[in-house]
């Protein structure tokens, strides 16, 4: 049974889309159960996945029984057990906490609302399990489909053309990485993972290799919005429905993180990476950049959505930064930030969907004295702004530590200095929500009498309750994460 | 814009072009690409799958994983279609019925009374065209061939080129001319928005159902070997059979995504009249 | 200078496939009409599929079928590699042709969505109209 | 000996904010919500003196709670010098409490319920820092503090309160996170440990110009120490309500700021290092200058509240004086004048609070001879002014004494100047308050002879911190031993 | 296979695409696409690779363009490059 735990993880939600479709013909009140069924058994496997990978080591799976490099195979090691279970849990709470807002907003596509989503949810977790260059194109495409689908039911003005422009983007991001998989394929006449990476050596020094390096990175930063291929992500995730917007702006950036370092670390191989082409320097300027930019953007910004998505495009500088550092320290910050800002991200948009669900009004300057109408859902708010602002114990902290420590055993001081300076800036960002949230409606003059309480229904507060719990409890034991998940995995890449 | 355009491409293309230094030399059969994996399937694929056309061999047994997303990659694409753009609208009061055989027209003013032989009417609306005579007989008559052609493809897929995919596609066209050639009510009458939902997420199912019952068997999924415990075929055939079981799959999937597709774009999705 | 006559017939389908391909992406970033950028987009996935064609030819073979095979007598005789052309890219340039045509209906879906909203196809008219909004 | 592992610690550092549940959900009845209050108060000051005898025998309460970094765990350590801030800060808490009552209902200010919760873990923080064992659980708890005590600033929710809150966290935050968090980024990259020592942990492997770009890095970046130029937020922030400004801005959040630059000087640096590198009396210049300016700028405020708060300014650094100076005296001094300063200066805003509540004055111009009308009252403020200009029988005597034989071991002769100038400089400043408040003619007094005092509640906490101060300069001997022990 | 054909076909190829993305008319733009993907397929069969040829013989010349002409007729023809 535990063997086949690779393979279910995926299948589950899988099986769940299709009946979904078909009860959306026989009968729509079965939908939903069966999307929460499907994600549910999901983080099921994953808990069992991670617990069954830590404790004895990578698992195979071999689909169809073929051997690798004849067959597809499935690959869970430390790393993409983490992201699993991270990808399983968020996806499972906002289906949870988007159940309202869905039968409100798309009544009767609901039931394809939800097929759609699980799809999404599939493709990600195949991407992160399958140890196949192509079928992580197939895997990829699923993702981008779905995504584009979900980003474009919101906002009828402006929703279709951001995710029209997002198809655009995200088919040249796939086709470069398509082309660079050809030109491995051409090279070295294999499509696993691990085959490619043990016949690289002896084609050490090709243009073609190098080239085919480049574009597979290029395509996946297309993906993942990185600075200056970022022009797509601000408005298709701020003109989608919240309920989508929630889950594919935690996910996807984070996902196309962890296949960048994949390919970095089981693919082209680290000494590959650092020394055949020495990229690290440029990337890590451009990092620095992306985050400059992400946090100055997100300051221009007057609406409270808008400026979530220029924050994302800053941690994504973050990550990249932090994979490129060359060194164990800002590695270990890289994957660790991928957890607490999934965490983050997925906690601003819960707040972000309370908001959206009682008021109806994201402006910065429509959130006067919501600090008494919505008390616990801006209490989030200011746990998630404090953990990215970074500090401790929120979980933002302690990966920016990491990739600072990182970036001063590199000698990456721009790097450095982007950390700090977007820091400051975020508690900038933070505290001009907060303040326009905390003083009163009226300015000037005592708030005696409170605004009537109106906060959002109880199924949406408790994920961000949770979620809150997380930020803290992961902050605080974010030393276990790293001792026996990321360092593990790190080790086995370095050697 | 323009010149941006022409910088990156370029510089891409310089990219590229200088990549190809180091290819092999086109059609080499030293090359890599002919010596590492390929010599297996060629040599072993018909012993180990029993399926002479290697393509499918390799499609749909050796990498079926990957062929079973590309069906969920279209499966995802009809329910896209259908979620963007499937919208509901009641039927206007006052419409136009043609009695195509007489030609009489009759005008109905209850917007909820229907026809009592819907078969034999055909509603005139802003979208209405008078039908060519020819194209509908000529299309008649090709359409059964067509559709017999497509199941030859999906069931004779392991052994000539084709199978499930090219033969959904061409069923599904089959249907797209018959709602070219007539209106797309008369094609929807003949098999329903609900019929053809259900069939896609049905050929999905069984491919995966297929994998799953490999699974359950005690192999590996998609382990088609294991089929022998409950279809009574020879064992160098089973694998062909179940290659066989999925490429129905795909058929059933494609085919009904094909038709939604076109469908929705056609109509807008009001489903009302097709071109 | 035969050496460079040599180079250009082994290569010159690559430099080929990379010009359409260039031609893809031009159109995708250059033109200004949505649809026009679609095909671009189509142009520019082929191109890719005809690289991996290309690459997976083999000089004096045949189409991958085991000829023969059906009766199953190919069974017993050996089958030399040499005889068949690379399978492995044809598989993989079906499920990309699968790809492209579903993005392509997704895609074909928004742009009517845009146009019942815009009224028009054109990217500056469209940026214009959103401003207006 | 090896350090006795134990909750207690944290129980101490949590209790207030295990109670915070408890004060929300009794937002409703103000009695309950304070007995609760009163209860974690009391409760925690036990924790804490349960702990003082084995601490005055040497011994050191442990605890872990986890390790996130290899070599920094999340750690509490209670040592003499904590054992000493925690003391002062989590008595007068009770009195605070007591007081605050008086306070917010005699002004029957909004958002009580708000107000006591942010006190609450305003002081669990402080405790925090208090025990914290190495510098990253000291900055946890820093961080928690600033954002803890930004709500009880920006108490009033209006525009003042706002532009002031803007600049307490843009100086609060800005330099710990600016400053600090780099600085203790690289201590780690060069240590690979961040605890405190009595050695200290960068001896031998720093490189000397980092070592003294670090230095002032910290001295600077602690601006909750306020020494120039990051001191202008504390003036700022008089505009919390007093009990406020009385605990956080007297006490609590002021001292935590020295105290860190105190952890710095004697566990991070250690003595030897510093008096190696030659810094201190660079550093001693600095503070001599935030002493005599904040006196002087003192003498120039007509709002009392923000007088107050220049002189708490220039009394921080004598704290920093002291320590950086080196010298076991002056150490001694600086360590007790934690102590020393705190109950005078919480007396002095306990006053001010008093007469805000009684008559709603707040510009000295308007109290001349309030000293008939609130005779207690102007008779605290009297004892606290002695306290900090440092007169015999005051506490504060003792500590500036010590101070001044430091400045003469160190044979820093013009620091010692500057020690006596600036008590000048008090004298100057407070005592013409007291003098108008008593002894003005019948003719220009603004309040007539009718005795009539603030609220009870008011009055009891200041008239007792008053007396304890008087009591400190008798028996100031369990604050000695901890200082003692605390250096050495 | 033969080169010749080979590098017509590809010519072919090419002159399609570009014609494809330039005609200033849309339906004409789905019609030349259709052309392309033939020629694409003709290519494909030429090089041996029959089921790819089969696929787009099918899809990109059959189906998808007639995807392509659909919206075309839903939209509009007018395009300005």
């Amino acid at each position: 049974m535990s063997a086949h735990y690779p393979a279910l993880i995926i299948l589950i939600p899988l099986l769940a889309a299709f009946l979904n479709t078909a009860f959306v013909w026989l009968d729509k009140r079965l939908c939903y159960p069966t999307t929460v069924l499907g994600l549910g058994g999901s983080v099921y496997f994953c808990i069992r996945l991670l617990l069954k990978v830590v404790g004895n080591g990578t698992m195979a799976y071999h689909v169809g029984g073929w051997a690798p490099p004849m067959g597809i195979e499935l690959r869970v090691d430390n790393l993409s057990a983490l992201v699993l279970l991270l990808v399983s849990v968020i996806a499972f709470m906002n289906i949870i906490a988007s159940r309202k807002s869905i039968n409100e907003e798309l009544t009767f596509k609901s039931g394809a609302f939800y097929t759609i989503y699980l799809l999404f949810v599939t493709g990600l977790l195949g991407v992160v399990a399958t140890a196949d260059l192509f079928n992580l194109y197939v895997l990829l495409e699923i993702t981008s489909l779905s995504a584009y689908a979900l980003l474009a039911m919101g906002n009828q003005d402006r929703a279709p053309l951001a995710s029209l422009n997002y198809i655009f983007l995200g088919v040249v991001g796939a086709s470069f990485y398509l082309l660079g998989v050809g030109y491995l394929y051409i090279m070295t006449g294999t499509l696993n993972m691990a085959d490619v990476n043990s016949l690289l050596p002896g084609i050490a020094g090709s243009s073609a290799v190098m080239v085919a390096f480049v574009f597979c990175l290029v395509g996946i930063w297309i993906k993942m919005g990185l600075f200056p291929l970022h022009t797509w992500l601000p408005n298709a995730y701020s003109y989608a429905p919240v309920s989508s917007s929630r889950v594919i702006a935690p996910l996807m950036t984070k996902v196309m993180v962890y296949v960048m370092i994949r390919m970095m670390i089981s693919v082209f191989g680290l000494d590959f990476v650092f020394e055949q082409i020495s990229l690290e320097g440029w990337v890590v300027a451009l990092a620095s950049v992306a985050i400059i930019s992400g946090a100055v953007m997100a300051l221009a910004q007057k609406d409270l959505k808008k400026m979530l998505a220029y924050i994302i495009v800053c941690e994504i500088g973050y990550m990249v930064g932090g994979a490129w550092l060359g060194n164990s320290q800002g590695m270990t910050g890289a994957i660790l930030h991928i957890v607490n800002d999934a965490i983050m991200t997925f906690a601003l948009f819960l707040v972000l969907g309370n908001i959206v669900f009682t008021r109806k009004k994201t402006a910065i300057k429509d959130l006067r004295g919501i600090f008494s109408s919505m008390p616990w859902t801006m209490a989030g708010f200011i746990l998630v702004g404090i953990s990215i602002i970074g500090v401790p114990p929120t979980c933002g902290f302690f990966s920016k530590w990491y990739l600072l420590l990182g970036g001063i055993e590199a000698g990456a001081s721009f790097f450095v200095f982007a950390l700090v300076l977007s820091s400051l800036i975020s508690a900038v960002l933070v505290f001009r929500v907060v303040e326009t949230a905390f003083f009163s409606p009226e300015d000037g003059g005592h708030e005696h009498e409170k605004a009537a309480l109106n906060e959002a229904p109880v199924s949406m507060l408790v994920p961000l309750g949770l979620t809150g719990v997380a930020i803290i409890a992961v902050g605080i034991w974010s030393g276990y994460i790293v001792q026996h998940i990321i360092l593990p995995f790190i080790q086995q890449g370095i050697s | 814009m323009k010149q941006l355009g022409l910088i990156i491409v370029i510089i891409c293309g310089g990219l590229l072009l200088y990549a190809t230094q180091d290819f092999p030399a086109w059609g080499d059969p030293t090359a890599p690409v002919h010596t590492h994996l390929s010599p297996h399937f060629i040599t072993e694929g018909l012993h180990e799958t029993g399926a002479p056309n290697l393509v499918t061999a390799v499609l749909a047994d050796y990498r079926g994983y990957d062929t079973m997303f590309e069906t969920v990659v279209v499966f995802c694409a009809g329910i896209a279609c259908i979620l963007l753009l499937r919208t509901f609208v009641q039927r206007t009061r006052g419409r136009e019925y043609r009695h195509t055989p007489t030609g009489v027209v009759l005008h109905i003013q209850d917007p909820d009374k229907d026809l009592n032989n819907p078969r034999e009417f055909e509603l005139i609306d802003n979208m209405w065209v008078p039908h060519d005579l020819i194209i509908k007989t000529v299309s008649r008559m090709l359409i059964p061939f067509i559709q017999i052609f497509a199941l030859y493809v999906v069931a004779h897929g392991d052994f000539s080129p084709g199978g499930g995919f090219q033969g959904g596609v061409i069923f599904g066209a089959s249907l797209i001319l018959l709602a070219l050639s007539f209106d797309l009510r008369s094609s929807l009458r003949r098999i329903s928005e609900k019929m053809l939902g259900i069939l896609s997420a049905l050929g999905v199912i069984i491919y995966s159902g297929i994998g799953i019952a490999c699974m359950l068997l005690g192999g590996n999924f998609l382990d088609y070997g294991r089929l022998t415990a409950i279809l009574p075929v020879d064992p160098d055939h089973i694998r062909a059979m179940g290659m066989l079981g999925v490429e129905i799959g795909v058929g059933f999937a494609v085919m009904a995504v094909m038709v939604i597709i076109y469908t929705n774009i056609a109509s807008q999705g009001r489903h009302q009249q097709g071109l | 200078m035969p050496d460079l006559l040599t180079e250009i017939v082994n290569k010159y389908n690559y430099w080929l496939y990379i010009i359409l391909m260039m031609i893809g992406l031009y159109a995708m970033i250059a033109k200004n009409n949505l649809i026009k950028k679609l095909v671009g987009m189509n142009i520019f996935q082929t191109a890719i599929i005809l690289f991996f064609i290309s690459m997976g030819y083999k000089d004096n073979a045949t189409i991958p079928i085991i000829m023969g095979g059906h009766g199953g007598e190919a069974a017993h005789k050996t089958i030399e590699a040499s005889q068949y052309i690379n399978p492995l890219p044809h598989v993989l340039m079906l499920t990309a042709i699968v790809v492209s045509v579903a993005t392509l209906g997704v895609a074909l879906a928004l742009i009517i969505l845009i146009y019942q909203r815009y009224q028009t196809l054109e990217e500056d008219e469209l940026r214009m109209r959103v401003k207006q909004k | 000996m090896d350090p006795i592992l134990s909750f207690r610690p944290l129980l101490a550092v949590m209790v207030s904010m295990l109670v915070i549940p408890v004060l929300i959900s009794s937002g409703k009845k103000p009695n309950a919500r304070e007995a609760w209050t009163f209860a974690a108060g009391l409760v925690k000051f036990g924790l804490i003196v349960s702990m003082l005898p084995a601490v005055l025998q040497g011994q050191e309460y442990l605890f872990t709670l986890s390790t996130p970094f290899p070599g920094v765990p999340i750690q509490l350590r209670v040592d003499a010098l904590g054992m000493l801030f925690a003391l002062v800060a989590s008595f007068l808490w009770i009195f605070t409490s007591l007081y605050s009552i008086g306070y917010m209902r005699g002004l029957n200010e909004h958002g009580q319920t708000r107000f006591f919760v942010f006190f609450a873990l305003a002081l669990s923080s402080t405790i925090g820092v208090a025990f914290s064992a190495n510098l990253f659980t000291l900055y946890l708890f820093y961080e928690l503090l600033s954002l803890a005590t930004y709500p009880l600033v920006t108490h009033h929710q209006d525009k003042k309160s706002k532009i002031s809150g803007r600049r307490y966290l843009t100086f609060i935050l800005g330099t710990s996170i600016g400053l600090v968090l780099p600085a203790m980024l690289i201590c780690y990259h060069y240590a690979g440990t961040l605890d405190f020592t009595a050695t200290g942990i960068l001896s031998g492997q720093v490189p000397t110009p980092v070592l003294i770009t670090l230095f002032f890095v910290f001295i600077f970046g602690f601006a909750k120490a306020a020494i120039m130029p990051f001191h202008s937020w504390l003036p700022a922030a008089m505009v919390a309500p007093t009990p406020v400004s009385a605990l956080l801005h007297a006490v609590a959040v002021v001292k935590v700021g020295v105290f860190s630059i105190v952890r710095i000087v004697t566990g991070i640096y250690g003595v030897d290092l510093l008096s190696d590198l030659h810094i201190g009396p660079i550093a001693a210049g600095i503070a001599a200058i935030t002493i005599l300016a904040g006196s002087l700028i003192a003498m120039s405020q007509n709002e009392l509240k923000r007088l107050l708060a220049f002189s708490t300014i220039s009394q921080l650094s004598y704290i920093v004086l002291g320590v950086v100076l080196l010298s076991p005296k002056a150490m001694t001094g600086g360590i007790i004048h934690i102590a020393m300063h705190a109950f005078g200066k919480i007396t002095l805003f306990f006053c001010a609070g008093a007469i805000m509540v009684a008559t709603g004055k707040k510009y000295l111009s308007e109290m001349k001879g309030i000293g008939r009308r609130m005779p207690i009252t102007m008779g605290a403020f009297f004892i606290g002014a002695l306290s900090i200009i440092g007169v015999p029988p005051c506490g504060g005597f003792i500590s500036k004494w010590y101070l001044a034989l430091g400045t003469l071991q160190a044979d820093q002769m013009p620091l010692l100047i500057v020690l006596l100038t600036s008590s000048l400089l008090n004298a100057i400043y407070f005592i013409p308050i007291v003098f108008k408040a008593f002894f003005v003619p019948e003719t220009d007094a603004l309040f007539n002879a009718k005795f009539q005092e603030a609220p009870l509640c008011c009055v009891i906490p200041l008239t007792i911190t008053a007396l304890i101060s008087i009591w400190l300069f008798f028996y100031p001997q369990p604050f000695f031993d901890l200082a003692r022990m605390a250096i050495n | 296979m033969h080169w010749p054909i080979d590098l017509i076909i590809l010519t072919l190829v090419i002159f399609c695409a570009i014609a494809a993305i330039s005609v200033k008319d849309l339906l004409s733009t789905a019609i030349l696409f259709g052309a392309y993907s033939f020629m694409m397929c003709l290519l494909w069969a030429n090089m041996g690779a029959v089921d790819v040829a089969f696929t787009e013989a099918s899809v990109g010349a059959g189906v998808s363009s007639v995807f392509v002409i659909a919206a075309v007729f839903r939209t509009t023809r007018r395009t300005k490059d």
